[in-house]
């Protein structure tokens, strides 16, 4: 077999291999949606839920994972950036770099359930906060932390160096230069970071499955100290520990959940694509 | 090494003394001993790699931001050292640099101008377009651009947008502006308008200008300096450094024979 | 005289809707050194890149006219690029060797196109080494990795990669750039070396290095190709206004 | 004009900059507080059992009486479970890697990378629900099981997990290789597969790996998939077609039960100990491959 031939058949194999990987997604998408859209109505997003469950609806649980979300993105974008433009815009490469580097890889490779062991024992025991909203949010913002660090600090360099160097050869200070010329060219990929962690905060399962959740709550919280639902666990509790729950009840909590992360991803998406478009430097 | 020209009676707007520039291990500037006079414009010239841009950058500190550089020997900018006596920020206000590709900062033509005022306290609307026309009036610039201040810097050609960067360093009162071969990036009418502004500029400024297009220099420098491996060869009129270079090195980069 | 075995007719070539050459009509002579000038920015890298189609990489290129090498035109339909670009090799400004060893930076072509047999490995590596006068240095060291070489013998390794796969014309795009003098001076005596084997066509942004090294020159101002006569009579007596313009220095 | 700054902004910037420096520290100060933490929780355990019955005890009966703390079970379900995942997540992910960074079209690499990243984004729960009411089922017809949670639908769905971090890792390293070595390989007359497998495979080498380690450590971190879908059986696994437990989930199935301070809690937190080790090691050494790669550009 000559080379062009083989090639063409290995590359044909290769795509072959690409949308096996890719498919399952669009397959996993379209079961939920099949199955769960019948059981979609007005009452099932607006009411809380009754009878152990296994009537009613689910809005509890959509505020939960709201709150837990925002929650967390209040404790997790302040720190994260300001860490992001220390790293990129003061810090030199030396031992401390180093080590804060090594540790950003290694609290975003940490399993998500090692974070909620730390939340369960830090927020919820030694500060007391008890299993509350607080708590579940900082699990989740810390967790949230090295991603969002990654992300801006990837942004951050993207800004070319020359507009810092123009910038400082014109007297600016070293503030003046970030907060002018290399924040607002970076802030488009900030924000599709900080977007893709708000999608991961609502869909996590395991951090706030002891530092949040509450089992079934058919009220909403009134303090950031209550307990409350969130999809996720509600899925999670409906699926292995309720029996007798209708499948297309559990189908169509898990199309709501996919929903709300994947229109969040989906915002995430559109801001780099034209982020990209409009990029010209 | 080659003794600091002093030949001249009036006292030199920058002077270099012994200055060397290590990058970790490596020497990229060797001892330069070097006064620029007042509202001269002297060229630099010499191959890749001999230290010319390393010279410019240091001159206002941009060298820096360099991880792993080290720096030895005095620079004074008339007569006050830059490294002890001057803080960063008004070295830089009073030395402007204009790089080698042309970097519009993305954003429209009259910000670009006005970006260094306005971090220096100007917010007076008036005050800072008043200063716009004049620094692009200097600049040769104003003509071409005075009813597309609202445009993306972005939007101008390549000869405008290196003009734009010389108003923009005008814009702060730079008394010193270093150009990083300004031109090699533009076709010949724009680097005649870029020369014609140089010119211009010479009264009331002092131009450091690093070219590698040898003819360049020779066409507008008042003197020429040659640098190679880091080290000052010889700087002398440019007259006299084309037609008559004392060094046998220069002789051989004039005629063509590296580089 | 010699047939051209590199000829252009009517070539033009567009990024998008950018045209980058425009209508370029060359015939390049074998067996000697052809030079490429102009200011940067005029073309003469995209038309070094068009004679052994490299621009295919890019996305948005379009071509239009021919290119003919040995009376073959190259952007015919059925063109065989693998099989041309092995006869058409190419060097880069930057030294690009690859991050393997020494030894199979050299033997990359030959076993791609399935020669390395007919040579014998020995012979290949000495032939090619002693050729771009490397061996003697390199030949104990023929495992090490070629990065661990200086940029100058990454050049000539590159230089030696290509004379293994045996093509008849080599493209230089600015092969001394990135070299300091004296290198730069070692490389043009190499290419005096080659030329008695070798069709080179050299681009470079170093008007000197075209007036010494080659036969015929080429003077290319914002994608035309403005004048193209033998290099003395260039540098000597330009028929063109802006020939004469840039070889006195008044761009860039 | 000369005077640049005003005391004020002197003030602030002053204060903005300490507030930038004191957050680039915190990041420092949660992975050790998080170490610190674990440690002090879990190695109580040692006080009921030995560190070699914990690690090496066969039995994982946390609630009988006496209790019995042994994770080898947990330690090897999680390994059968990632490299089941693993067989089939390397060898497609790199080679989806290979055709988005080198063969796919443009247009068809958007859409591509758009599919990769909703991958990441379905929440685990999610894809647990599937694994347990879609693929399950599924698993048990076909190879004639009581039941169809084993660790083979696990690492089904897991290799499905694997993928976003594999493909888009791999696939960075390969378009990192710089283009020159692609333009001298094809300047030579390679075709493009082989410059792909001779010089592009091989100078992305060190990142590939890292992709695959970090896919992996993706994999052995994951907790409510592998809950829904393993069957969670304690027992050591003899082959893919039987239920497994792992570590994640076990601390996750039975955080909710303890009480605090119990032998029980204790052993749960060093199990938390032993994962976040193991994924320090695998981030790690996924670092040390990167920091190489780069070094070669």
């Amino acid at each position: 077999m000559n080379a062009q031939r083989s090639e063409k058949l290995t590359f044909a194999l290769l795509l072959a291999a690409t949308i096996i990987v890719v498919l399952p997604v669009l397959v996993i998408i379209g079961i939920v949606i099949k199955n769960g859209v019948g059981a979609i109505t007005w009452e099932f997003i607006s009411t809380a839920p009754r009878d152990g469950m296994r009537a009613g609806g689910i809005l509890p649980a959509i505020v939960g994972t709201f709150c837990l979300m925002i929650g967390a993105m209040l404790f997790a974008v302040p720190l994260g950036v300001f860490s992001a433009i220390y790293l990129n815009e003061y810090a030199g490469d030396n031992l401390l770099t180093r080590l804060i580097r090594l540790a950003i890889i290694n609290l975003a490779g940490v399993p998500s359930v090692v974070y909620g062991l730390f939340g369960l024992g830090v927020f919820v025991m030694f500060f007391k906060f008890g299993t509350s909203i607080l708590a579940g949010a900082m699990t989740l913002s810390i967790m949230n932390l090295p991603v969002i660090i990654t992300a801006s600090r990837e942004a951050l360099s993207n800004v070319p160096q020359s507009f810092r160097e123009v910038s400082l050869s014109l007297g600016a200070t070293r503030w003046q230069t970030i907060r002018h010329v290399v924040l607002p060219n970076a802030l488009p990929g900030i924000l599709t970071g900080i977007i893709l962690e708000v999608g991961r905060a609502g869909g996590e399962t395991a951090p706030i499955l002891f530092t949040v959740a509450a089992f079934s709550l058919p009220f909403l919280p009134h303090s950031v100290f209550d307990q409350c639902m969130a999809l996720p666990t509600h899925l999670y509790a409906i699926s292995t520990q309720v029996p007798n729950i209708g499948l297309d009840v559990r189908y169509a909590t898990a199309m709501v959940l996919l929903a709300v992360v994947l229109i969040v991803n989906f915002f995430s998406i559109m801001l780099r694509m034209r982020l990209r478009r409009r990029r010209q430097w | 090494m080659v003794a600091p020209n002093t030949g001249d009676s009036t006292p030199a707007k920058v002077a270099t003394r012994d200055l060397s520039v290590w990058y970790d291990d490596e020497q990229a500037l060797k001892s330069i001993s070097l006064d620029i006079r007042h509202n001269e414009l002297l060229g630099i010239i010499g191959p890749a790699n001999s230290g010319k841009t390393t010279f410019l950058r240091t001159l206002n500190r941009l060298i820096d931001r360099t991880p792993g550089i080290r720096v030895s020997g005095q620079v004074r900018l008339d007569g006050r050292d830059i490294f002890q006596d001057i803080p960063v920020e008004e070295l830089r206000t009073r030395v402007g640099m204009v790089f080698a590709l042309p970097v519009p900062l993305p954003m429209s033509v009259f910000d670009n101008v006005a970006y260094g005022p306005r971090r220096h306290g100007i917010g007076n609307r008036k005050a800072l377009a008043e200063l716009v026309e004049e620094s692009l009036w200097a600049a040769s610039l104003w003509d071409e651009v005075k009813d597309r201040l609202d445009e993306p810097a972005m939007n101008l050609s390549g000869g405008q947008q290196q003009r734009l960067c010389i108003a923009r360093a005008l814009a702060v009162q730079a008394e010193v502006i270093l150009l990083d071969e300004p031109c090699s990036g533009l076709d010949p009418v724009s680097t005649s308008m870029v020369e014609d502004a140089l010119v211009g500029l010479k009264e009331n400024h002092t131009i450091v200008l690093v070219t590698n297009v040898i003819a360049q220099a020779a066409r507008i420098s008042d003197r020429t300096a040659f640098f190679l491996m880091g080290e000052l060869i010889e700087v002398d009129g440019a007259d006299k450094l084309f037609t008559l270079p004392a060094d046998e090195r220069t002789a051989g980069y004039i005629e063509g024979r590296y580089g | 005289m010699d047939q051209p075995i590199v000829q252009t007719r009517g070539l033009n070539l567009y990024y998008g809707d950018f045209q980058a050459l425009k209508d370029i009509n060359l015939s390049i002579k074998p067996r000697q050194i052809t030079a490429l000038i102009g200011p940067s920015g005029c073309g003469k890298s995209t038309l070094l890149r068009a004679i052994n189609r490299m621009n295919d990489l890019i996305a948005g290129v379009r071509v239009e006219g021919e290119v003919f090498i040995g009376g073959e035109n190259i952007y015919a339909p059925d063109m065989d690029i693998v099989a041309m670009r092995k006869r058409v090799g190419m060097v880069f400004q930057r030294p690009n060797p690859f991050p393997l060893s020494i030894k199979e930076n050299i033997t990359f072509g030959p076993i791609i196109h399935n020669t390395l047999k007919q040579e014998g490995l020995d012979n290949l590596l000495e032939r090619t080494l002693q050729a771009v006068m490397l061996w003697d240095t390199l030949k104990d060291r023929l495992n090490q990795s070629a990065l661990s070489l200086s940029l100058e013998q990454r050049q000539r390794l590159c230089i030696a990669r290509l004379l293994a796969v045996m093509p008849d014309v080599l493209l230089m795009d600015e092969p001394c750039s990135a070299l300091d003098p004296a290198a730069t001076q070692r490389i043009e005596e190499l290419l005096h070396e080659l030329k008695a084997q070798y069709t080179i066509i050299i681009v470079t942004h170093n008007m000197q290095q075209a007036a010494r090294v080659s036969a015929e020159c080429g003077f290319m101002l914002l994608g035309e190709l403005v004048e193209f006569s033998e290099t003395g009579q260039m540098f000597t007596n330009p028929t063109d206004q802006r020939t004469e313009d840039y070889i006195s220095g008044r761009y860039g | 004009m000369r005077t640049t700054t005003t005391p004020l902004q002197r003030i602030w910037e002053f204060f903005v900059e300490k507030l930038i420096f004191l957050s680039g520290f915190t990041a420092i100060i949660f992975v050790v507080l998080l170490f610190l933490f674990l440690l002090k929780e879990g190695l109580a355990v040692f006080k009921t059992v030995s560190p070699q019955e914990f690690i090496a005890g066969k039995s994982w009966y946390p609630i009988s009486k006496p209790p019995q703390f042994g994770i080898l079970p947990l330690i090897l379900g999680s390994l059968a479970v990632t490299i089941g995942a693993a067989a089939i997540a390397v060898p497609f992910g790199v080679a989806s890697a290979v055709y988005i960074a080198e063969v796919a079209p443009p247009r068809l690499k958007e859409y591509l990378k758009v599919g990769i990243e909703l991958i990441a984004a379905i929440p685990s729960v999610v894809i647990g629900f599937i694994g347990m009411v879609a693929l399950a089922p599924i698993v048990a017809n076909v190879f004639d099981l009581p039941t169809g949670l084993t660790a083979l639908s696990a690492s089904l769905m897991l290799a499905l997990m694997a993928m976003p971090t594999t493909v888009s890792i791999a696939e960075d390293a390969i378009s990192g290789v710089p283009r020159e070595y692609k333009e001298a390989a094809l300047a030579l007359g390679a075709t493009h597969w082989q410059a792909i497998y001779r010089v592009i495979l091989r100078a992305a080498a060190p990142g590939i790996l890292a992709a695959v380690m970090l896919g992996i450590g993706r994999v052995i971190g994951e907790t409510m998939a592998v809950m829904m879908i393993t069957g969670n059986s304690a027992q050591i696994p003899h082959t893919l077609l039987q239920p497994v437990r792992t570590l994640t989930a076990t601390i996750a199935a039975e955080m909710g039960e303890t009480m605090r301070g119990s032998p029980h809690y204790t052993a749960l937190f060093a199990i938390g100990i032993v994962l976040f080790l193991i994924t320090f090691i695998v981030n790690f050494t996924a670092d040390l491959f990167l920091r190489r790669a780069e070094a070669r550009r």
